[in-house]
């Protein structure tokens, strides 16, 4: 990668304030041109209280603006007024269909900051239950997305297959959605009786799944015309508006935090990063579609080798970390998940900030989807696969 | 052959062309277009009411497939885009009274001397005459005038009027369209 | 890199380095021709994050941080400056256009400027909203009852 | 007596639809008849489509109320009625109060001349066909007029995207129905009577689905295409994209009103499915009405609807069985039974013989008209919805030139043999 010269997406003409354009608008009698309309924030398709202003020409988007923060709760400063074990199980709750992303995340920044590590088979289980919950995740998006653009019965296999993860979750540590299966230096809980087998037979039950929702979508003529060049997004614009995840590979650039800046044991896995070329919807479908059978792939490698040893690093019961400052990285399902945590001593961190993956990328919305039909708006929102809890916090 | 009860009573002539007279009374006393349009419409469906009592059931589904399907929904169509709130406060009448009373007047006188002349001692509704047409022939009695190997008398014409329809709609696309 | 920076702008900048994690305290009136340089010289083309930290004794209260990323150098770095409060800073939107969410929010949470920004306004609380949850001095079960009470007309939103 | 006599059974022997009889008495039964039939037809397709429609989604669909949810339906309709009624504070009430009337009154009244059987419809229009376009056409003002009255946005652009793409259909369509009527035309002479293009069709000894192979079969798909988009179903379902516009022109709708649009939107699309099969596939001919003639063969036909429904029971009897044998599920067993016996006395009283002789027709024509009912349910269950423009896309640049490219070589091939003399004339 080169430093970009051309002048990207000019960052001033990025979501505007509405209201001028209402105000500007042409008064004359046969003033039929500007639409301004109001998406949300109860709108089904918005994938929770996301409320978008749109404005149309007809049915073509000239503009639109997000208005978030309807599901602000404020955990970042909850985190400054818990202990960072207390934490824990809060940052469940921002992204909760990919809520052991989260965890994994917020434990491995605190440990870097203890400078401790979590021992080895801690480590194969974390990664295989972070691969399922991106399976999970994405079978999620799928699901939802392909509702959006209206075919309705993808929901319903998705779905299905989805629950098989959850009842793996839920055997492990009890919970399904805000599994909190991670602790700080390690993993409460050691592997169930017959979890290897679980997943392996889950391997093999949801390989032919994967088939059959390509068999529904890939080469359905109109998924193809409502997907291939919807949505369009370059590689450059990706990187000047921080948009990661499987939206900025779709644009080509082949990065990824597990390649990249590998965490966990993900040094030890083989997968390939999936790429597209054109940018568009119908890529970030099949990236995502890719990265679900990479998935597999990393579970296969990693059910295989999970190494016998403790579960749990030396850790103190009252965790205080010493002064500093850490920025630590994943690669989410949705995106780079960020923690900042700064402590000052204390047993309760003096910051965490997240840096949501679904938030920044939810900023491509807006050029995204100028010059394209209020439908298409539907499918970018759908297929930026944001999470409301994740962007509002 | 046709044992069916005349519909052509003076009874459903009196009721259409009420129908049709209210009707057009509210396409021009509204101020709402959109309630102008409906109005617009009960008044084509009792025409083509009319023309079936004339046994030209042809001409009255072309009516309604045309007219009332088909152009008033295109009228619906820009009447909607039109914003109504501006539509309201606008002045309906340009204040012609003068002007359309004495057009109407004599309208009505010469309905009234085409009547009198014209039915001088005989009934409004004949009961023989045109009325006897058989009904099961009119579809193919206007297709053997449009378009026969030996009578097609008006064949030309009917392609001449499709013509400038045909020039009517490339017009609109010229005008209407910023860059062809 | 930072060796070159430096050298061309002396006392402005300290670089750091904590637990194998680059980072450096840039003086307030290097912004933000710093940030520019790290993106166009330095190859820093993705930024990453903005926030701020908040330390009411201080005499200038806030950490504002940029943690930026290079995928050529595959390398991250943060970007630290201290202003007081009521100070702002000059936008960074122009150098990167992800920090216009990322400004805002900071705004919001904060309470500090950034100049230059198109569009700086609350994201996340709503418009109108009296004071910054993420300062120390505001309490966590603290709100803006006047709002809670105009708007949703309760007496608490908690 | 004698008058009673004469004015009732005459009719059974007169072989003429009433209104072709001017039998009043009769008009109105067939009239109650089809809006009763029509009314069961449209509750049992919801309950099918709920079924099947999850089936295909690998779940059960509703198993709450009767047995298999049988009489889910019916609490739904309830539920509808019960519920409060709600016109917007800002809707032009009148208009909004008209609009499912119109709505409804034109898919109802298209069902005036279709043909369940020779003598099984209520009338037979010498304009028949004209008739049913121009009045279905006449459903799209409802559909507009309950967007604009509504006075919101989502139900304004759900109208104004039903209006383009209603009369853009309408174009495709007639061109189709244009081709198979021109075939008529190669009987005796044409007609646009929905009766005569089924006899035309017995007479020419082929459905018109392959009649010039494959210029039937291209209209008849130019057809199918342009029905499901004059019935606003999937994948062309824009005017209420859930996902878009929440319901589209009926999203301030409630109630009654809204049971009311639902039912229109049902009987529509029995209706065009009506027309497809007179046009296309014979109407109300059992298969092989040439190739398989003789008493024999008839006698096995007819047997056939009896038959259905006695399989049918029999699928019912033998769920029966299957039924878990807990207690609580007791009720529902009664049901499912009872359920079966309904049907095993139709199946019987089907077997009747002058119940036999008029029924089959009419059940040609529904099996015909409910192959297209779980053609639309599939469709929902695969495809992803259309944009806009590109719905607008096939109608005008794929269907509309090929019907048009259709009726030219239709017409064609039609009078080639015309054709030939003439140009063999012109040589001379």
């Amino acid at each position: 990668m080169t430093p970009s010269k051309r002048i990207m997406t000019d960052p001033r003409t990025l979501s505007p304030s509405l209201e001028t354009h209402v105000a500007a608008r042409d008064e004359t009698f046969l003033d039929t041109n500007e639409l301004v309309i109001n998406m949300g924030p109860q709108h089904p398709a918005t994938h929770g209280v996301l409320r978008v202003i749109l404005r149309l020409d007809g049915e073509k988007v000239l503009g639109l603006e997000c208005v978030i923060g309807y599901l602000h709760r404020g955990v970042e400063k909850i985190a400054e007024n818990r202990t960072y074990t207390m934490f824990n199980p809060y940052v469940d709750r921002m992204d909760y269909v990919a809520a052991v992303s989260n965890g994994l995340g917020y434990c491995e920044a605190v440990e870097k900051l203890l400078s401790v590590e979590a021992p080895p088979r801690a480590q194969y289980i974390r990664v295989i239950l972070t691969e399922l919950n991106r399976i999970a995740s994405h079978q999620l998006w799928l699901g939802t997305h392909a509702l959006d653009i209206g075919a309705i019965t993808p929901l319903f296999y998705t779905f299905r297959d989805r629950e098989e993860i959850l009842k793996i979750f839920e055997k492990y540590c009890g919970a399904r959605l805000t599994t909190h299966a991670f602790r700080i230096g390690g993993l409460q809980y050691e592997a169930y009786e017959g979890f290897e087998k679980d997943v392996k037979n889950f391997i093999s039950f949801v390989k032919p799944k994967i088939d059959e929702y390509e068999e529904l979508l890939t080469t359905n003529r109109i998924w193809l015309e409502r997907t291939k060049g919807v949505g369009v997004i370059s590689g450059e614009d990706c990187i000047a508006l921080g948009v990661t995840g499987p939206v900025l590979r779709a644009s080509g650039v082949k990065w990824d935090i597990r390649k990249a800046q590998p965490y966990a044991n993900y040094k030890n896995f083989e997968f390939e990063i999936p790429t597209g070329e054109n940018g568009d919807t119908y890529d970030r479908y099949i990236v995502r579609m890719i990265e679900m059978r990479q998935a597999l792939r990393i579970i296969e490698q990693a059910v295989e080798g999970i190494p016998e040893g403790p579960i749990m690093a030396k850790v103190p019961k009252v965790m205080k970390p010493p002064v500093g400052e850490v920025y630590h990285s994943i690669e989410a399902p949705k995106g780079e998940l960020g923690y900042f945590i700064v402590s000052d001593g204390s047993t309760q961190p003096y910051r965490v900030r997240v840096r949501p993956p679904s938030f920044v990328n939810l900023q491509a919305l807006d050029i995204m989807c100028r010059g394209q039909l209020v439908a298409d708006v539907i499918a970018v929102i759908g297929t930026l696969d944001i999470v409301l809890g994740e962007v509002d916090r | 052959m046709n044992p069916n009860p005349p519909v052509a009573t003076p009874f459903f002539f009196y009721l259409l062309a009420a129908v049709m007279i209210i009707g057009g009374i509210l396409v021009i006393t509204r101020k709402n277009a959109v309630h102008s349009a409906l109005a617009l419409i009960t008044t084509l469906l009792a025409q083509a009411g009319l023309y079936l009592m004339l046994y030209a059931p042809f001409v009255a589904g072309v009516q309604i497939i045309l007219y009332a399907g088909g152009i008033m929904v295109l009228f619906l169509f820009v009447i909607m885009l039109i914003s109504i709130e501006r539509n309201l406060k606008e002045r309906q009448f340009n204040h012609q009274w003068l002007i359309g009373i004495a057009a109407a007047a004599a309208l009505g006188g010469l309905f009234i001397a085409v009547y009198t002349t014209t039915t001088q001692g005989k009934v409004l509704f004949p009961a023989v005459g045109r009325l006897s047409y058989v009904e099961s022939g009119n579809t193919q009695g206007i297709a053997t005038l449009l378009f026969d190997r030996h009578f097609g008398t008006y064949m030309f014409s009917f392609e001449i009027a499709s013509l400038l329809l045909l020039v009517a709609i490339i017009g609109a696309v010229v005008m209407a369209k910023k860059r062809i | 890199m930072i060796a070159k920076l430096k050298r061309e702008y002396g006392s402005g900048i300290e670089p750091l380095t904590h637990l194998g994690q680059n980072y450096m305290i840039v003086d307030r009136s290097l912004f933000p021709e710093i940030l520019q340089i790290l993106r166009d010289a330095e190859q820093f083309d993705y930024c990453v994050d903005i926030t701020a930290v908040h330390y009411p004794k201080r005499e200038k209260q806030f950490d504002v941080v940029w943690v930026l990323y290079s995928f050529a150098r595959n390398e991250r770095i943060r970007v630290k400056t201290q202003i007081a409060d009521g100070d702002s800073l000059p936008s960074s939107v122009s150098i990167w256009a992800t920090a216009n969410w990322l400004e805002r929010e900071v705004f919001d949470m904060f309470g500090i400027k950034f100049d230059g920004h198109p569009d700086l306004k609350r994201i996340l609380l709503p418009e109108g909203w009296k004071g910054f949850p993420l300062r120390k001095d505001y309490g966590i079960l603290q709100q803006d009852s006047e709002w809670v009470q105009i708007n949703l007309g309760i007496e608490s939103g908690q | 007596m004698h008058v009673i006599n004469q004015y009732i059974l005459s009719y059974l022997e007169s072989n003429q639809t009433p209104g072709t009889a001017g039998n009043f008495l009769w008009a109105t039964i067939y009239i109650l008849l089809v809006f009763v039939g029509l009314s069961i037809a449209v509750i049992a397709m919801n309950w099918l489509e709920r079924k099947i429609l999850a089936h295909m989604q690998v779940r059960l669909g509703p198993m709450r109320v009767g047995p298999h949810g049988l009489l889910q339906p019916i609490a739904d309709a309830l539920k509808l009625l019960l519920k409060e009624d709600i016109i917007p504070a800002e809707a032009d009430a009148t208009v909004f109060w008209i609009a499912p009337f119109i709505v409804v009154l034109a898919a109802f009244t298209v069902f005036v001349v279709v043909p369940f059987g020779p003598t099984h419809a209520i009338t037979d229009m010498n304009i028949g066909i004209l008739f049913m376009l121009g009045v279905s056409s006449l459903s799209v003002l409802g559909i507009v007029t309950a967007g604009w009255a509504s006075n919101s946005h989502y139900p304004l652009i759900g109208a104004l995207r039903s209006s383009a793409q209603m009369v853009s259909y309408e174009v495709a369509m007639g061109l189709a129905v244009v081709s198979a009527i021109m075939m008529t035309s190669l009987s005796d002479h044409g007609t646009l009577s929905m009766i005569g293009i089924v006899e035309a069709q017995l007479e020419q000894g082929e459905w018109f689905i392959f009649k010039f192979f494959p210029l039937g079969l291209i209209a008849f798909a130019i057809f199918a295409v342009a029905m499901v988009a004059e019935t606003n179903r999937a994948p062309f379902d824009l005017p209420e994209a859930e996902s878009e516009l929440t319901a589209g022109f009926h999203t301030e709708y409630s109630g009654f009103r809204w049971s009311l649009f639902f039912l229109a939107e049902y009987s529509a699309m029995i209706a065009v499915s009506s027309i497809a099969v007179t046009l296309w596939l014979g109407g109300w001919l059992r298969p092989f009405p040439n190739a398989l003639k003789g008493s024999g063969a008839d006698l096995a036909f007819s047997l056939i609807p009896g038959i259905t429904f006695l399989f049918l029971a029999g699928m019912c009897f033998y769920n029966t069985a299957r039924m878990p044998k807990h207690p609580l599920f007791r009720i529902q067993t009664l049901g499912l039974a009872g359920f079966g016996v309904v049907l095993a006395v139709i199946g019987l009283i089907l077997f009747i013989p002058p119940v036999r002789v008029r029924i089959q027709d009419i059940f040609w024509f529904s099996a015909k008209v409910a192959g297209f009912m779980y053609l639309y349910i599939w469709y929902r269950g695969t495809f992803p919805r259309y944009r806009f423009d590109q719905l607008m896309k096939v109608g005008w640049k794929v269907l509309l030139p090929t019907g048009l490219a259709l009726l030219v070589l239709t017409a064609i091939v039609g009078m080639r043999a015309e054709l030939l003399a003439d140009l063999q004339g012109a040589w001379r």
